[in-house]
C-alpha cells in the first residue's frame, strides 16, 4: 500500500517536472537569440544617443574593452569602454563610469567624448538618489544632465567644473548639491583621464563578450 | 514590638483625598429605634438559612429568625422586640436593588431581649465549639465581604499568622477607626478567642498611619491584656486594606491566583468581626447591630452610629439630617468601591459599614466618557499588576477568552484605575459587566452540557423504544400474556402503603413527604373515582382541579415547616410517581431499588438533586407505563432499561 | 425622591485628557517663542494656519463619520497634532505644505484609524514624513537663524511668503534666502547644522572642518541649540507636573547620549558629538513632546523605557547612516510599529500569578 | 450560464483577489507606480492565471491529492518562466521596468489559490473563465491603483506606454495635472499601501450602500423542524 | 549540455519529493473530524429546531457541511461570533427567517388548567416535564432549555414561556435596569407552600 502510493506519487510528480522543464528548455532555446538582440539594442539605444550613427561604422557593442581603474572609474570591478570608429579613423569613446559619492551611494553613468576634446554627452544608467531631489540627473526628470554636452575637456582639474555655488560653471538644482557635485566630479575625472588615454583605449583588444557582462 | 514587623509594599495604589475627619471627631452615637426593621434572610455569602418564624409571630431581641439549612448558611437574629408583619421580597441592599426575601418586623419599642448566655470559660473550649458559637451568633466578615466567619475559621488549618485588619483604607469611612478607639479592649478580647480557635502562632493588628488614636488605643489594650500580638502601622495608601494587598504588605507574599490566604496559613479578620466575636462569646449576644459611618457633606450631622441590622437607611439619614440636592447620591460603602442605592428603604445589613451622602461639588459625577488614549496610568496604579486598558478593550469587545488570558478574575475592583483615568472611563464597571457575562456564559455552558446529555439520552431511549416496539409486534401473543400477568399484579398492590414505605426511608424529608404522599394518594383516589365515570376532557380537568386543590390544602396544612415550595413539589411528585409505579407492579425492577436507595441518602446537599433525578426516573417510567396502557398493550420487563437518564 | 445611580469609583482625579493636552500645549510655549525669535514670524503663521486647518479637517471628517464633533474637538488632541507638525517644518514653507501635512495627519493617520486613541502612528510625525518624502525641496529649506541673517523679514512679508511665495516687494523665497546667505557666509544651501555636517562628512571633510562653518557656535548649531534648550525647559515643566513620566525623555536622551558618545570615541572627528546630537534638530521636541504621545507609545514604565531607547538608537543610526538629515520622525514611526510587541513583552506579572519556574521550586 | 455570471461577479467584485482576498500584494504594491507597469503586470498575471487554471483543470484527474500542491507550483512556475522569457524577447523595455516582479508571479497566492479552490474541481472551460475573471479583477485593481498613483505622484497617465505597446503608444501619454511639486509619497511604496487601503474602503462603502438599499426585503419565515415527533 | 542537466535534476528532485509525499500521506494520516463536535459545543443545546434541523447536533453537522452559521436564534450574535471564529466564515447577522434573539425563558405550566394529556411531555426534547396521563404536569425549571416546543402541542394552552427573573447573584451590572423607588408597601405575602 505504502510503496504503491509512493511509486505513484513519485512518478507523477517526476513526470510533471520533466514535462515542465522540457517545455522551458524549448522556450529558452527559441527565445535565446531574440533576447540577446534585445539586450544589445537597449545598450545601443543609449550609446547611439551619445554617439550618433554617422560618427561610426563599426559595431559599438562588439568593439568594447574592459578597463579597471577604481580611482577614476569609481569601481574596483572592470568597466566597459566602447570605441567608435568610422572610415576616417577613431571618432569617439563611451566609458562606463561611477560616481561613488552620491547622496545614496553609487551613480552609474555612461560618458562619451570625441576625439576633438569635446564631451559628446553623459547619461545616468542607474542610481538610488532621493526621489524628487537627486533624481533630476535622469533625463526623464530634468534636462540637467544635458548641460555636459559639447563642453570642452580641460587638461587637468579645473575650477570651472564645479557647481555654481562652489564657484563653478554648472547649475546645481534646487535642494540638492551633493548629487550634482558627485556627478560633475566623476564626469570631470573620467573625461580628463580618457582624453589622456585615448590612444591606448582605442588600441586595446575587444574583450567585453567573454566576460558575459554585456551591460 | 511593632517596630519588629517589616512592612513590605505592593505595586500601584492611589492617594485619594481621605476626608476622614468629617465623621471621626465624635463618639459613636446610638440611634432611636426605627418603627420597622427589614431583616434580609441572606446577608452573607453562601446559602440562606431556613425560616423559623412566620408572619404574626412576636419576636424578642436576639431571637434567631432563621437557622442554617442543609447546605450551610448563617442565621439572622431579631435586632429588637416586635411582631413579624411580613415575610416577602423587599428591595435589597445590593447595587442592583433586586428584591430579596426579607423579614419585616414592626418594633414594639420595648427592646426586650431574650436571655443572653455567655460561653463559660471560652478559652478552654475546643476550637470546634468556639466556631459553633460563632456560627450560631450569625457572625459574617464585617469588613464588607460578609463571608461567614465560622466557615472561614473552620477552613483554615495550621494558621501561622492571624491578621486583624484595622486598615480601613477607603476615604470617608471611619467605622473601624471609631470602634478601635472606643472598644479596643473588646476587640483584643475577641482576638484572644480567634487565637484560641485557630491556635495561631503569630498575630498582627494592621492599622494605617492616618489613625494615630486607634493605633494608640490598640497598643494599650494589647499591652494591658498582655497577649501575643503586635500592631503594624502601614502607610496610608489605597487599597492597602484589601485582603491580598495587606497580606503582601505584611508578609511580602502573594496569595496564589487560584488559592486562598488559608493555603498560606494566613487568616484575616476585620476588627469589627473581632468585636462581634467578643460580644458573642463573652456576652452571648448574636450579631444584631453594627457600627455605621454616616458621612458626606450633604449630611448636617455626620458621625458614626450603632445601627440595628435591618434599620432602613432612611431612618439613619434622617437622624443625620440629610440635605438632599437634585443629583444626590447615596452610596453604601466608600467612594472607591461603594455602590449607589436608589431606594432609601433598604436595610442596613451585616456588611454595611458606611453610608456616604456627598454633595455634587464634593464628588462630582463622572464626566463624558472619552476615548482611551493609552496613557497607561491605570496600569501604574493597579494593585494587582493587571493591564486595565487591555481589559477595557477586551471587555468592550466581549472577548472573553482574552479577558481570561489577561487575568480579569484577579481584578479586585478597587477602582484605582478608574480613579486616575484621564478619559474618565468607568473601567471597573466594564470589568464587572464582563465578569458577570463570563459567569453567565459558564452557567449557560453547563446548562447546555446537561441539555445535550438529556437530549442524547432521550434520543437513545426513543430509539430503544422503537426497537422494542418492533420486537413486540413480532411476539404479540407472548407479550399479551405478560400483560395479563402484570395487570394482575397491579391490582394487588396497595399504592398508599407503598408510598409510605418509600418515604419512611427518607429521614430528612420524612414529614413533608409523608404529608405530600397522603395528599397525593387522596388526590389520586378522587381523580380516579371521578374519571372512571367521566367521558370527556372537561370533566376530567374539573376532577383534576378539585383533587389538586385538596392536595394543596392538605400539603399546606402539613408542610408549614417545609423549606420551600420546590422541595415540597418535588417530594410530591416523587410520591406520586411512586404511587403510580406501584400500581404498575414494577417495583421489583432493580431501577426502582436504586431510586429508593438514592432517596435514602438525603443528608447531604446532593440529596436534593439525586432525589429529583430519582423522581424523574420514576416519573418517566410511570409515563411510559401510562402510554402503554393507553395503547392497550403490555409492559415488558426490558422496558426498565431505558431509565439511564 | 429618587437618587442618582452611578458605578464606583465615585471620586476621580481632576486631570482629564483635555487638561493633559492643554498642559502639553502650554509647555510648548517657550520652544515656540524661541523658534519665533530665531526663525521669524513664519513659525507663528504656520502654527495658526495648522491649528485652523486641523480643527476644520477634524470637524468635517467627524461629520462624515457621523460622530459627535464637540466632544472630540474638546480634547485638544487635534490642536496638539497641528502644533507639533507646524513647529517641525521650515517657517517659510508655502501654505499648501502644512495644509497637506495637517490633513494627512488628522484624516488619514488619526481619523481613518478610528480617531483618538486608535492611531498606531504619531499623527504629527506621520504627517511630517509624508511631507518630507514628498516635498524634500520645501521641507529642507530652513532659513538661517536670525543671528546670521542680514535682515529680518517683517510679519507682512512672512505672511506674503507663506501664501504666495513672494514678499510684498516681489522677492521669492529662494531670493530671500540667497540674499540672507550672500554675505560672507559659506555658501551652503539653507542647511540645518545636522544637514551641513552630513554634507561635509560625505564630501570627505572632517568633523572639525565642517564645524568651522559660521552656523555653529556655542554648544551646537546657532539658533538650534536655543530652540532645543527652550523645549527642554517646557519638557521639564511637564515632568515636574507629572503630565508625562520621566521614563521616555530620560531613556531617549540617555540612549542618544551613550550612542553619540561611543560614536565620537571610536570615530574621532568622523561623527558628530554628544552636544550636536542632543541640541540639534528635533531632539528635545521629540524626547519630551513627540515620543511621549501616549496613544502611540508603549504603556508600562518598562515598555516606555524600551520604546524610548529604541527611538534613541534609531535617531542615532538614521542621522549617521540614513538618507535624511534628521531622524526623529522616522525613529518615532518605526518605534510606533514596535509598540504592540514591546507592550506584549513588558507585561507586568499579575498579582498571585507566580511564574511557573518559581512555583516549581 | 449562471455559473459564468457567478464567476464574473466573484472575480471582478465580490471575491476580488486584490481588494477582498488581499492576495498578490507584493507585485500589487511594487509595480503600480504607473498605469503602464500595472497593465504589463496585470496582463502577465492574467496569462499565467488562465494558463495555469486550464492546465490544472485538465490534469486534475491524474493528480493524487497529496502531491497536488507541488504539481500546481510546477505548472505555475513553468508558465511564469515562459512568460518571462517571452517578455524578455519581445517586450524588452517593459521587462526591464517590471524587473524582478515577473518571477514573483510564481508566488502570487491569487494564482495558486484559484488552482486549489476552483480549477482543481471544475472542468477546463469554467476554470479558464474563472482565471480570466480573477485575472481581470486583479489586473483591474492594478491598473486603477496605478492610475491613481501616477496622477497624484506624477501628474500623468500612460507615461511610458510605448515600453509596453510600441512606439505608437507614446502618444497615449496624458498630462493630467501640471504639478510643480507632485506628491512623491504616492509613487513610493507607502503610497501604494495607503492607496490600496482607500480602494478597499471605497469598495466596502459601495457594498454597504448597496446592502442598505436592498435591506427592505420581506423576511420569509423558514420552516421550523420539530425535534420531537409524536412517539 | 547544462539545460538537459537541469531537466534531469529537477525531475529527480520531483521524483524524490513525490516518493516522500506518498510515504507521508499514508503514514501520517489523521482519522476523524472533530469539527462537528466543536460546533456542537458552541451551539446552545436548546434543541428548539428553529434552525430547521431536528436538534443542535444535526445543525452542527450541517454547518460542518457548509450550511450558514446564522440560523440559531437562541444562541444569538454571541454564538454566530464564536462559530465564525471556529469555521472562518463571515459573521453575518442572525437570519430573521429563523426567528429573533429573545431573553432567556422557561416553560411554565398553569397547573390548574393542565388536563394531563402528556402531549407536552412527548414534545420536550430534554425530558424536562414531569407528569403522567390525567395528572397535572410540572416543568423542571432548571432543566428547561426554553425551546417552547411544548407550547404548541398543548390542547388547552396552559403553557407559558416566562422570562427567567434576574437574581442579584446573576445581575449583569446593568445600571439602567435598576428599579427606581420600588414600592415598599407590603406586597403579596409570601406563600410558604408555593405559588
Amino acid at each position: 500500500m505504502i510503496f504503491k502510493n509512493m511509486k505513484k506519487n513519485g512518478l507523477i510528480l517526476g513526470a510533471f517536472a520533466l514535462a515542465a522543464t522540457g517545455l522551458l528548455v524549448v522556450t529558452q532555446f527559441l527565445t535565446a537569440d531574440r533576447i540577446e538582440q534585445q539586450q544589445r539594442a537597449e545598450l545601443m539605444g543609449t550609446l547611439n544617443t551619445l554617439i550618433p550613427e554617422e560618427m561610426h561604422s563599426n559595431d559599438l557593442f562588439a568593439d568594447c574593452t574592459l578597463v579597471t581603474n577604481p580611482d577614476v572609474l569609481g569601481r574596483s570591478s572592470p568597466q566597459p569602454v566602447y570605441r567608435a570608429r568610422s572610415t576616417n579613423g577613431n571618432t569617439a569613446i563611451a566609458i562606463r563610469t561611477t560616481a561613488p559619492n552620491g547622496y545614496s551611494g553609487n551613480i552609474d553613468m555612461l560618458v562619451a567624448i570625441n576625439t576633438n576634446n569635446k564631451v559628446m554627452g553623459v547619461r545616468v544608467l542607474q542610481h538610488r538618489e532621493t526621489p524628487g531631489l537627486g533624481d533630476k540627473i535622469e533625463t526623464r526628470k530634468s534636462d540637467w544632465i544635458l548641460s555636459f554636452t559639447q563642453q570642452n575637456i580641460p587638461a587637468q582639474e579645473s575650477p570651472r567644473w564645479e557647481v555654481r555655488k562652489d564657484g563653478g560653471a554648472f547649475d546645481q538644482f534646487t535642494g540638492a548639491t551633493i548629487t550634482p557635485r558627485a556627478v560633475i566630479n566623476a564626469v570631470e575625472r573620467t573625461i580628463i583621464w580618457a582624453n589622456a588615454q585615448q590612444e591606448s583605449l582605442f588600441n586595446a583588444p575587444s574583450n567585453c563578450q567573454q566576460s558575459g557582462d554585456s551591460r | 514590638m511593632a517596630s519588629a514587623i517589616k512592612i513590605w509594599s505592593f505595586p500601584g495604589g492611589v492617594h485619594p483625598p481621605e476626608r476622614k475627619t468629617l465623621a471621626n471627631q465624635t463618639a459613636t452615637a446610638t440611634t432611636e429605634l426605627p418603627e420597622k426593621v427589614y431583616v434580609p434572610v441572606k446577608q452573607h455569602i453562601g446559602a440562606e438559612g431556613q425560616l423559623l418564624v412566620q408572619p404574626g409571630d412576636t419576636v424578642l431581641r436576639g431571637q434567631a429568625l432563621t437557622q442554617p439549612g442543609m447546605s450551610g448558611g448563617l442565621p439572622v437574629h431579631a435586632p429588637s422586640s416586635g411582631t413579624v408583619i411580613n415575610i416577602a421580597e423587599h428591595t435589597s441592599n445590593h447595587p442592583s436593588g433586586i428584591p430579596t426575601l426579607t423579614i419585616t418586623i414592626k418594633l414594639d419599642g420595648k427592646h426586650e431581649s431574650i436571655e443572653f448566655t455567655a460561653v463559660e470559660n471560652p478559652l478552654e473550649q475546643s476550637p470546634q465549639e468556639l466556631i459553633k458559637y460563632i456560627r450560631e451568633a450569625g457572625i459574617a466578615g464585617l469588613g464588607g465581604a460578609a463571608y461567614p466567619t465560622a466557615q472561614k475559621l473552620s477552613q483554615t488549618q495550621n494558621t501561622e499568622l492571624l491578621i486583624i485588619n484595622g486598615v480601613e483604607c477607603e476615604p470617608y469611612i471611619v467605622s473601624d477607626d471609631r470602634l478601635m478607639r472606643e472598644h479596643a479592649e473588646e476587640i483584643v478580647s475577641g482576638i484572644t478567642i480567634l487565637q484560641s480557635a485557630l491556635q495561631a502562632q503569630q498575630t498582627i493588628v494592621a492599622i494605617e498611619d492616618n489613625k494615630p488614636e486607634a493605633i494608640q488605643a490598640m497598643r494599650q489594650a494589647i499591652e494591658s491584656a498582655s497577649i501575643e500580638a503586635a500592631v503594624a502601622v502601614v502607610p496610608t495608601k489605597y487599597p492597602s486594606g484589601g485582603e491580598k494587598q495587606l497580606i503582601q504588605l505584611l508578609t511580602g507574599k502573594e496569595v496564589p491566583s487560584n488559592g486562598y490566604p488559608s493555603d498560606m496559613g494566613i487568616l484575616m479578620q476585620n476588627v469589627g468581626t473581632a468585636y462581634a466575636i467578643h460580644e458573642a462569646i463573652y456576652l452571648g449576644k448574636p450579631l444584631m447591630e453594627r457600627i455605621v459611618t454616616l458621612t458626606g457633606e450633604a449630611l448636617q450631622k455626620p458621625g458614626t452610629v450603632w445601627a440595628l441590622l435591618g434599620t432602613p437607611v432612611s431612618h439613619l439619614l434622617d437622624s443625620a439630617s440629610l440635605q438632599a440636592s437634585s443629583k444626590q447620591k447615596v452610596i453604601i460603602g466608600g467612594p472607591m468601591m461603594g455602590y449607589t442605592i436608589s431606594d432609601l428603604e433598604v436595610p442596613v445589613v451585616k456588611s454595611t459599614n458606611c453610608i456616604l451622602c456627598p454633595t455634587e461639588s464634593e464628588l462630582p459625577a463622572t464626566g463624558h466618557e472619552m476615548a482611551c488614549i493609552r496613557c497607561g496610568q491605570c496600569e501604574q496604579v493597579c494593585p494587582a499588576s493587571l493591564l486595565p486598558q487591555q481589559l477595557y478593550w477586551y471587555a468592550k469587545a466581549s472577548d472573553h477568552d482574552a479577558l481570561k488570558q489577561h487575568h480579569l478574575k484577579d481584578c479586585i475592583e478597587c477602582g484605582a484605575c478608574a480613579y486616575v483615568c484621564p478619559s474618565e472611563i468607568p473601567l471597573v464597571h466594564y470589568y464587572r459587566k464582563a465578569k458577570a457575562e463570563i459567569r453567565e456564559e459558564l452557567i449557560e455552558q453547563q446548562k447546555a452540557d446537561i441539555a445535550r446529555q438529556r437530549f442524547e439520552a432521550r434520543q437513545a431511549r426513543l430509539e430503544r423504544e422503537k426497537q422494542a416496539r418492533l420486537e413486540k409486534h413480532k411476539k404479540a401473543a407472548e407479550a399479551r400474556q405478560a400483560a395479563l400477568a402484570a395487570r394482575a399484579a397491579a391490582a394487588e398492590a396497595d399504592p398508599t402503603e407503598q408510598s409510605t414505605a418509600d418515604t419512611a426511608a427518607n429521614n430528612g424529608e420524612k414529614q413533608s413527604k409523608v404529608a405530600a404522599a397522603i395528599a397525593r394518594a387522596k388526590a389520586k383516589n378522587a381523580a380516579q373515582a371521578e374519571s372512571a365515570t367521566a367521558e370527556d376532557d372537561k370533566k376530567a380537568r374539573v376532577a383534576e382541579a378539585v383533587a389538586r386543590a385538596k392536595a394543596k390544602k392538605a400539603a399546606q396544612a402539613e408542610s408549614a415547616t417545609a423549606e420551600d415550595d420546590k422541595k415540597a413539589r418535588v417530594a410530591e411528585a416523587v410520591a406520586r410517581a411512586k404511587a403510580k409505579k406501584a400500581a404498575q407492579a414494577e417495583s421489583a425492577t432493580p431501577e426502582d431499588d436504586k431510586a429508593k436507595q438514592s432517596s435514602q441518602q438525603s443528608d447531604n446537599a446532593e440529596a436534593e438533586k439525586k432525589r429529583r433525578v430519582a423522581a424523574a426516573v420514576a416519573r418517566a417510567k410511570a409515563k411510559k407505563a401510562e402510554q402503554q396502557k393507553q395503547q392497550n398493550s403490555v409492559t415488558t420487563s426490558e422496558r426498565g432499561d431505558s431509565e439511564s437518564s | 425622591m429618587s437618587f442618582f445611580i452611578a458605578s464606583s469609583p465615585h471620586n476621580h482625579v481632576r486631570r482629564n485628557t483635555q487638561w493633559v493636552m492643554q498642559q502639553v500645549l502650554l509647555a510648548m510655549v517657550p520652544g515656540v517663542l524661541a523658534q519665533v525669535w530665531i526663525f521669524g514670524w513664519g513659525v507663528l503663521i504656520q502654527l495658526a494656519f495648522a491649528i485652523v486647518t486641523a480643527i476644520v479637517a477634524e470637524s468635517l471628517f467627524l461629520a462624515f463619520r457621523d460622530k459627535p464633533i464637540k466632544p472630540a474637538l474638546r480634547d485638544n488632541t487635534a490642536i496638539l497634532t497641528a502644533a507639533l507638525l507646524a513647529v517641525s517644518i521650515p517657517p517659510l514653507a508655502p501654505w499648501w505644505v502644512i495644509f497637506i501635512g495637517v490633513i494627512f495627519s488628522i484624516v488619514v493617520v488619526k481619523q481613518v484609524f478610528g480617531g483618538v486613541g486608535q492611531n498606531i502612528f504619531n499623527p504629527a510625525m506621520a504627517g511630517y514624513v509624508l511631507l518630507l518624502v514628498s516635498f524634500p525641496v520645501q521641507m529642507t529649506q530652513w532659513m538661517p537663524p536670525a543671528h546670521l541673517a542680514t535682515f529680518n523679514l517683517s510679519f507682512i512679508d512672512s505672511l506674503w511668503l507663506f501664501f504666495t511665495q513672494y514678499t510684498t516687494d516681489g522677492f521669492s523665497v529662494m531670493q530671500v534666502t540667497m540674499v540672507q546667505l550672500g554675505q560672507g557666509i559659506d555658501a551652503v544651501s539653507m542647511a540645518t547644522p545636522l544637514d551641513h555636517i552630513r554634507n561635509q562628512l560625505s564630501q570627505g571633510y572632517t568633523l572639525s572642518e565642517s564645524l568651522n562653518s559660521p552656523i555653529f557656535g556655542g554648544l551646537a548649531g546657532l539658533g538650534w541649540q536655543e530652540v532645543n534648550m527652550a523645549y527642554f525647559l517646557g519638557g521639564a515643566y511637564l515632568v515636574a507636573r507629572r503630565v508625562i513620566t520621566w521614563h521616555i525623555p530620560v531613556a531617549l536622551l540617555g540612549t542618544l547620549l551613550v550612542a553619540s558618545g561611543l560614536g565620537t570615541t571610536f570615530a574621532i572627528d568622523q561623527l558628530p558629538g554628544v552636544n550636536i546630537h542632543l541640541l540639534s534638530g528635533a531632539t528635545m521636541l521629540g524626547a519630551f513632546f513627540i515620543a511621549t504621545d501616549p496613544v502611540s507609545a508603549a504603556t508600562s514604565n518598562k515598555g516606555k523605557v524600551i520604546y524610548a531607547a529604541l527611538i534613541g538608537v534609531l535617531v542615532y543610526v538614521i542621522r549617521t547612516w540614513g538618507g535624511y538629515p534628521d531622524a526623529m520622525a522616522f525613529a518615532v514611526l518605526l518605534a510606533n510599529l514596535c509598540v504592540p510587541t514591546i507592550d506584549y513583552f513588558s507585561k507586568p506579572r499579575p498579582y498571585g500569578n507566580v511564574k511557573a519556574k518559581e512555583s516549581a521550586e | 450560464m449562471s455559473e459564468i455570471k457567478t464567476l464574473s461577479k466573484n472575480g471582478l467584485w465580490e471575491n476580488n483577489p486584490a481588494l477582498v482576498q488581499l492576495l498578490g500584494l507584493c507585485p500589487l504594491l511594487a509595480v503600480t507606480t504607473t498605469v503602464t507597469n500595472a497593465l504589463g503586470l496585470g496582463l502577465a498575471t492574467l496569462l499565467v492565471l488562465v494558463g495555469s487554471n486550464i492546465t490544472v483543470s485538465l490534469v486534475r484527474e491524474w493528480v493524487p491529492n497529496e502531491i497536488r500542491i507541488p504539481v500546481f507550483v510546477i505548472v505555475i512556475a513553468t508558465f511564469v518562466t515562459m512568460i518571462e522569457l517571452l517578455m524578455n524577447a519581445f517586450a524588452y523595455s517593459l521587462y526591464l521596468s517590471l524587473g524582478i516582479f515577473i518571477p514573483l508571479i510564481v508566488t502570487n497566492c491569487a494564482i495558486i489559490g484559484r488552482a486549489e479552490a476552483y480549477a482543481s474541481k471544475n472542468p477546463w472551460h469554467l476554470a479558464a473563465y474563472d482565471g480570466l475573471a480573477m485575472g481581470l479583477g486583479f489586473g483591474g485593481v492594478l491598473v486603477l491603483l496605478g492610475a491613481v498613483r501616477e496622477i497624484i505622484g506624477q501628474g500623468t497617465l500612460f507615461d511610458g506606454a510605448e515600453l509596453l505597446l510600441g512606439e505608437w503608444a507614446a502618444a497615449l501619454r496624458i498630462e493630467v495635472i501640471q504639478f510643480d511639486y507632485p506628491l512623491l509619497l504616492a509613487i513610493l511604496p507607502p503610497g501604494a499601501f495607503i492607496g490600496l487601503g482607500f480602494l478597499i474602503a471605497i469598495k466596502n462603502g459601495i457594498d454597504r450602500l448597496h446592502a442598505a438599499k436592498q435591506e427592505k426585503q420581506a423576511v420569509t419565515k423558514a420552516t421550523r423542524a420539530r425535534v420531537t415527533g409524536q412517539t | 549540455m547544462s539545460l538537459l542537466t537541469g531537466v534531469f535534476v529537477v525531475s529527480i528532485i520531483a521524483l524524490v519529493f513525490g516518493l516522500v509525499l506518498g510515504f507521508a500521506a499514508v503514514r501520517f494520516k489523521v482519522e476523524g473530524d472533530p469539527l462537528v463536535d466543536q460546533i456542537d459545543e458552541i451551539l446552545p443545546q436548546t434543541q428548539c429546531g428553529q434552525c430547521g434541523y431536528p436538534g443542535c447536533r444535526p445543525y452542527a453537522e450541517a454547518i460542518a457541511n457548509g450550511d450558514e452559521i446564522n440560523k440559531c436564534p437562541p444562541g444569538g450574535e454571541a454564538t454566530i461570533q464564536k462559530l465564525s471564529e471556529l469555521t472562518g466564515k463571515e459573521a453575518k447577522p442572525l437570519d430573521e427567517a429563523h426567528g429573533v434573539e429573545d431573553v432567556k425563558k422557561v416553560a411554565y405550566i398553569r397547573e390548574d388548567e393542565c388536563i394531563g394529556c402528556t402531549k407536552c411531555i412527548q414534545a420536550c426534547p430534554v425530558d424536562a416535564i414531569m407528569g403522567a396521563n390525567k395528572q397535572m404536569h410540572t416543568v423542571i425549571a432548571d432543566e428547561c432549555t426554553g425551546c417552547d416546543l411544548c407550547v404548541d402541542p398543548c390542547p388547552v394552552d396552559c403553557i407559558d414561556m416566562i422570562p427567567i427573573p434576574t437574581k442579584a447573584e446573576r445581575w449583569k451590572w446593568d445600571l439602567e435596569s435598576i428599579p427606581v423607588n420600588v414600592d415598599t408597601a407590603p406586597a403579596a405575602s409570601r406563600q410558604v407552600e408555593g405559588v
